[in-house]
């Protein structure tokens, strides 16, 4: 039911005009995929895309449309080429189909090769309940290490773009769109100074509670980058910049990576591998458990300071 | 009788979803996303009652936190920004905006 | 009197639903802006908090109440404040309540 | 049917992709690309999550009375893979503000007939 | 400890750590210096690791000190270290020549972020070639390829934005595509590591999901690597970057795409189930060729240097593209030599044409009249580059040519071998025409104060120059390690 909701709002995706209906759509989109994945048994992912997907994603791409127009012109060349294109790659996606492992089937390979072990020995080899937290900071904590990098990436990458260029005036009352403030509107204010303590406590709850339950440093990063979002909105990118600078986020971007990529680094220095963390401390799980905080502090900081960036640099560019 | 909540849930969804697509203005789409914002907030509630797994309500908490973000970035790109379509007048503060 | 506290939980989850139905039938129906606003702003509120208090009755004292005491005020908190923007912003936009009669459909363009 | 059942989760994934690859291919502006190429790869997280899903399991959470949990690494490579997304949205969508500077509009057209007599 | 040991991942593990570092240095000549420190240290690491698996066979490290199918490792074979030395070797000498280019072509205050975004470029490429799991492979791409799209947005012409921006839609699509492929494989097998994929693949090969992760993957990598229908992307990319990006990844970038091909048809796939169930051969072979020819006659056409030299690009991507698609252990060989001759003069070029643009502020054709006799030096280069590129003896370029060609004629194509014969006639008419206009046509009338270009930019060209005729002329080395790496892939003794 929750998949058909979804094949319908793409459909309405294509066809709209107006792209502000389509983001609106888009982030309905990314709220339902994010119910299926809850329904799918996948709490942190579900956890990630309704931060990133209907979050951040959102309000970004809500930003870009301030910034530009919001009608979509309509298409001047045949749509003919590109639905056969589609055609033919969907026609040997469903072709290949046909011989997967049925859904849900518990005897299909991916439940019986590598997973069963993360299930069965990650308790004694790591000691966190939630499998996906031990599987992401540690067995395959070098992927998460890349995210990071990813992140820092397009941190650094939109820095480049947008920074820099034009300073944004202290003008108040121009009509710059994402960084003014929302002075008038007293109940929203109001309402933001009441939440974003909670927001903020939120997300260090969500930063620490990732071993036991859904959530992590991603996770946390992203909640905590929303309630400065929250506050840039309501009161204006100026208010925003002096609580953290920019330059303050610079910095905690790319501590965040050294943080991360220096515990793998003191697993060599300890006489273990890069990423072992077992060697951290007297004993195997403690040092485990030692080396998945302090990376997801690490992947909670620069995630927090590059989404910080990122939407500073959205919001303060006037057309 | 949780799985009746989910059905009512997901019924309401539906229904917002539909005035989403219809929804002449585009403050009618917003009250729409907003409707179907909190609904599947109560969706990922029940469906975790509803598998015997309900301590995972942080990504309901999540929702209704982003939702209220999403709201307030909307409505800024209305009051603010956007050339709205239906909104034909400028908008034009005058307390100070 | 755990018998009761059931019951009225499931009393409460029932309302709720049905507020929440009859909350999306009128978002579908009323024929403009601000009437829908207020189908879906009142019955938003009420049925979020009364699901999930029922939901609350069923857990009992835990973690996991206080996270949907915190979902709880949180909507009840967020989804006013969102409504009373919104109407803000329609007004401000330029879109005027119907006060009277409907003449079209506004939802036929 | 059932192999209709068995695979109608992926099948209606397939049709997500293809409607963003659509989009993506078939559009011309600018920000609606970023917005179907968004859809694309979602609809792929959802085959990949999809797929680890097992019958009857719960959410690879560790938990007393529980015994059959869903695989929990798709959810962990999708983990990975939702920010390489944001992270690709993020940076072409800082793009498309840049081109809009550069040349006025975001259609795809128009950018190319500015181009054109150069 | 042992640092040798953890070389595998150190050489990685460097250039990453060094980016939020370089990030932090706000002085630009601070970062360039850094930057080429970082590089020529991973330079020394390449070699070493080179060495190490000559003389030992394969070297893998286990990340985490998890075992291989659990956790993700690190393998490194002749064929990935004969890439991570082109990769880093490149990156070693266009270093000293960014500091002064990059001073030019970017603000100053960007130019730390510029660096930052180089050293992570590097740390994706280096990352593709050296790992042994999937879908890490997945992630290093995408950084890779992040940061080339916000490298190449940094040319001076606004329509580096849009290069850009259509290089990252369809990149994106490619790695969605190689997303999509490594998830069916995923499905049918359980796992991510490549040996085991090697492993587990034969029993289910002949299912449909299989065939189609296969197909999804080539397109998804030809994409990245530029391929002819698919190579749309890259001549804007290429035109409007700013030089020291075009020439770091005109020599890298698609050498790590064709790497990646090899790495799933043969390490993954297996030759026998990538040519003869799946018939890739000759679609490959027609792709290469329709790429040799349609993109050398185009370059003829083009009056930016840039963009002929990118359009070149793509059909020496057809010749590498060849060589594997004979699947026989000459054609292999040629076509790894090729990856590494192609590296040589490809850089050697675009290096050159950036000191020309360094010295001019322009690469059109018509402008460069009679610029031999004012930068004799760079356009010295530039011919002997040239020269290369067509295949003349005594250059890299032709030892590539003869492997093609002593493989097509092994496997009995002689239709073929003529055909590669007559590109090379093609890249002489383009190669041709430059320097019809460097050296024989008058200068201009305005006497534009004109002089060499600096000696910070001539050495990292000429190095590469003389690496090209080196290599021309002793090719033990490159033949060898190519061979050795291509018999590893066929799984045959060299």
């Amino acid at each position: 039911m929750l998949l058909s909701f979804l094949a319908i709002t793409a459909i309405a995706v294509v066809r709209l005009r107006d792209l502000f209906a389509v983001v609106m759509l888009f982030g309905i989109f990314s709220l339902l995929s994010a119910a299926i994945f809850v329904t799918l048994d996948a709490v942190d992912v579900a956890f990630t895309e309704a931060a990133v997907g209907a979050g951040i994603s959102t309000v970004l791409m809500l930003a870009t449309l301030t910034l530009t127009t919001r009608t979509e012109s309509p298409p001047r060349h045949g749509t003919l080429l590109p639905l056969l294109v589609v055609c033919v790659t969907g026609g040997a996606l469903v072709y290949g189909t046909l011989d997967m492992p049925r859904f849900g089937d518990p005897q299909a390979p991916i439940h019986q090769h590598v997973a069963p072990r993360y299930l069965q020995d990650s308790p004694a080899e790591i000691g966190l309940p939630n499998v996906v937290t031990s599987v992401l900071a540690s067995y395959r904590g070098y992927d998460t290490l890349g995210e990071v990098t990813v992140i820092f990436t397009a941190g650094t990458g939109v820095l480049m773009l947008l920074g820099a260029i034009r300073r944004r005036t202290a003008r108040r009352d121009d009509t710059g769109k994402g960084g003014s403030a929302m002075n008038h509107n007293l109940v929203l204010r109001v309402v933001a100074k009441i939440l974003i303590p909670f927001v903020l406590l939120f997300a260090l709850y969500v930063q620490f509670h990732g071993d036991f339950g859904p959530g992590g440093g991603f996770q946390a990063g992203v909640i905590f980058a929303a309630a400065f979002i929250l506050y840039t909105l309501i009161f204006g990118l100026d208010a925003a910049r002096a609580v953290a600078s920019p330059g303050v986020l610079r910095v905690l971007s790319a501590l965040g990576v050294l943080i991360f990529a220096g515990v793998g680094l003191a697993g060599i220095f300890a006489g273990g591998d890069f990423l072992g963390y077992g060697v951290l401390a007297s004993h195997p799980v403690a040092g485990q458990h030692l080396g998945i905080l302090l990376i997801e502090l690490g992947v909670g900081t620069t995630v927090a300071a590059v989404m910080i960036t990122i939407f500073y640099l959205f919001s303060g560019r006037t057309r | 009788m949780f799985a009746a909540a989910t059905l009512a849930v997901l019924v309401t969804m539906g229904l917002a979803l539909i005035r989403a697509f219809r929804g002449p203005t585009v403050y009618d789409r917003i009250l729409a996303v907003n409707m179907f914002g909190t609904k599947t907030v109560l969706f990922i509630a029940v469906f975790g009652f509803l598998t015997g797994r309900p301590d995972f309500l942080d990504i309901a908490l999540v929702y209704a936190l982003i939702n209220f973000i999403s709201t307030v970035a909307v409505l800024k790109f209305f009051e603010y920004g956007g050339l709205g379509r239906a909104a034909t007048t400028a908008p034009d503060e005058g307390e100070g905006g | 009197m755990a018998m009761i506290v059931d019951a009225l939980s499931w009393v409460f989850l029932l309302t709720g639903s049905f507020l929440g139905v009859s909350g999306g039938i009128g978002i579908l129906r009323f024929p403009d802006f601000f009437t829908r606003l207020h189908a879906a702003g009142v019955t938003d509120t009420l049925c979020a908090a009364l699901i999930l208090l029922g939901l609350m009755m069923q857990t009992g004292w835990g973690l996991v109440a206080v996270k949907l005491f915190f979902i709880i005020l949180f909507l009840s908190f967020t989804s006013p404040v969102a409504a009373h923007a919104l109407a803000r912003a329609a007004l401000h936009g330029g879109l005027k309540p119907q006060l009277h009669k409907a003449e079209d459909d506004p939802s036929k363009s | 049917m059932a192999t209709v059942l068995g695979l109608y989760n992926y099948w209606i994934a397939i049709f997500l992709m293809m409607t963003g690859f659509y989009v993506v291919i078939a559009h011309g502006n600018l920000v609606k690309k970023i917005v179907g190429l968004n859809i694309f790869q979602v609809a792929v997280f959802i085959l990949y999550i999809s797929m680890g899903k097992v019958r009857g399991g719960s959410a690879p959470i560790l938990a007393e009375g529980v015994t059959s949990y869903s695989n929990p690494l798709p959810h962990v490579l999708i983990l990975t893979a939702i920010v390489v997304g944001v992270a690709t949205t993020a940076l072409g969508l800082a793009l498309v503000i840049r081109i809009n500077e550069a040349y006025g509009t975001v259609e795809e057209d128009d950018i190319h007939s500015q181009d054109e007599p150069e | 400890m042992q640092l040798g040991q953890h070389l595998p991942i150190l050489q990685v593990v460097i250039p990453l750590l060094s980016a939020p570092l370089c990030l932090l240095l706000r002085n630009g000549r601070l970062a360039w210096m850094f930057t080429l420190a970082v590089s020529w240290l991973v330079l020394a690491g390449a070699v070493w690791l080179l060495l190490q698996v000559l003389a030992h066979g394969t070297v893998s490290y286990a990340l985490g000190t998890w075992p291989a199918p659990w956790g993700i490792e690190y393998h490194l074979d002749h064929v990935s270290a004969f890439v991570l030395l082109i990769v880093s070797g490149i990156s070693a000498v266009v270093l000293p020549f960014a500091g002064k280019s990059v001073a030019r072509e970017i603000p100053a205050d960007r130019v730390s972020l510029f660096y930052t975004l180089y050293l992570l470029c590097l740390t994706g490429l280096l990352g593709i070639v050296i790992t042994g799991d999937a879908f890490n492979l997945f992630v290093f791409l995408e950084i890779s390829a992040l940061s080339s799209y916000a490298l190449i947005s940094q040319g001076r012409d606004r329509r580096a934005l849009t290069a850009s921006y259509h290089y990252l839609i369809l990149g994106t699509i490619g790695a969605t595509f190689i997303l999509i492929g490594v998830g069916l494989l995923y499905m049918m097998t359980g796992t991510l590591n490549m040996q085991d994929l090697a492993a587990r693949l034969p029993a289910v090969t002949d299912t449909r999901t299989v065939r189609t992760a296969f197909a999804f993957l080539v397109v998804g990598i030809s994409l990245k690597l530029a391929l002819f229908p698919l190579h749309l992307w890259l001549p804007n990319a290429y035109t409007y970057a700013p030089s020291v990006v075009t020439a770091f990844l005109a020599a890298t970038a698609t050498k790590v795409g064709v790497y990646v091909l090899l790495r799933f048809v043969f390490t993954i796939f297996g030759a026998a189930f990538a040519f003869q169930a799946m018939s890739l051969g000759p679609i490959l072979l027609v792709l290469a060729l329709l790429a040799i020819f349609n993109a050398s006659t185009v370059a003829i056409f083009q009056d930016n240097l840039k963009r002929m030299l990118a359009y070149s690009s793509v059909a020496q991507i057809g010749y590498m593209v060849l060589g594997i698609s004979f699947a026989s252990l000459t054609g292999l060989t040629a076509g790894i030599l090729h990856l590494f001759n192609h590296a040589l003069m490809k850089g050697a070029l675009f290096l050159a044409l950036g000191a020309v643009f360094y010295q001019l502020g322009t690469v059109q054709l018509t402008q460069l009249r009679g610029l031999g006799r004012r930068m004799p030096w760079t356009m010295a280069a530039i011919v002997i580059g040239g020269l290369s590129l067509v295949g003349v003896p005594l250059t890299v370029g032709f030892i590539s040519k003869w492997y093609l060609i002593l493989a097509a004629l092994e496997s009995g194509w002689w239709p073929v071998a003529v055909l590669v014969l007559l590109g090379s006639l093609l890249a002489m008419v383009y190669i041709g025409r430059l320097v019809e206009t460097a050296y024989f046509h008058a200068p201009p009338e305005d006497d534009r104060e004109v002089r060499e270009a600096p000696l910070s930019m001539l050495l990292p060209i000429w190095t590469l120059i003389l690496a090209n005729l080196y290599f021309g002329i002793d090719t033990s080395l490159t033949v060898g390690v190519a061979r050795q790496a291509a018999a590893l892939l066929l799984g045959v003794s060299p």
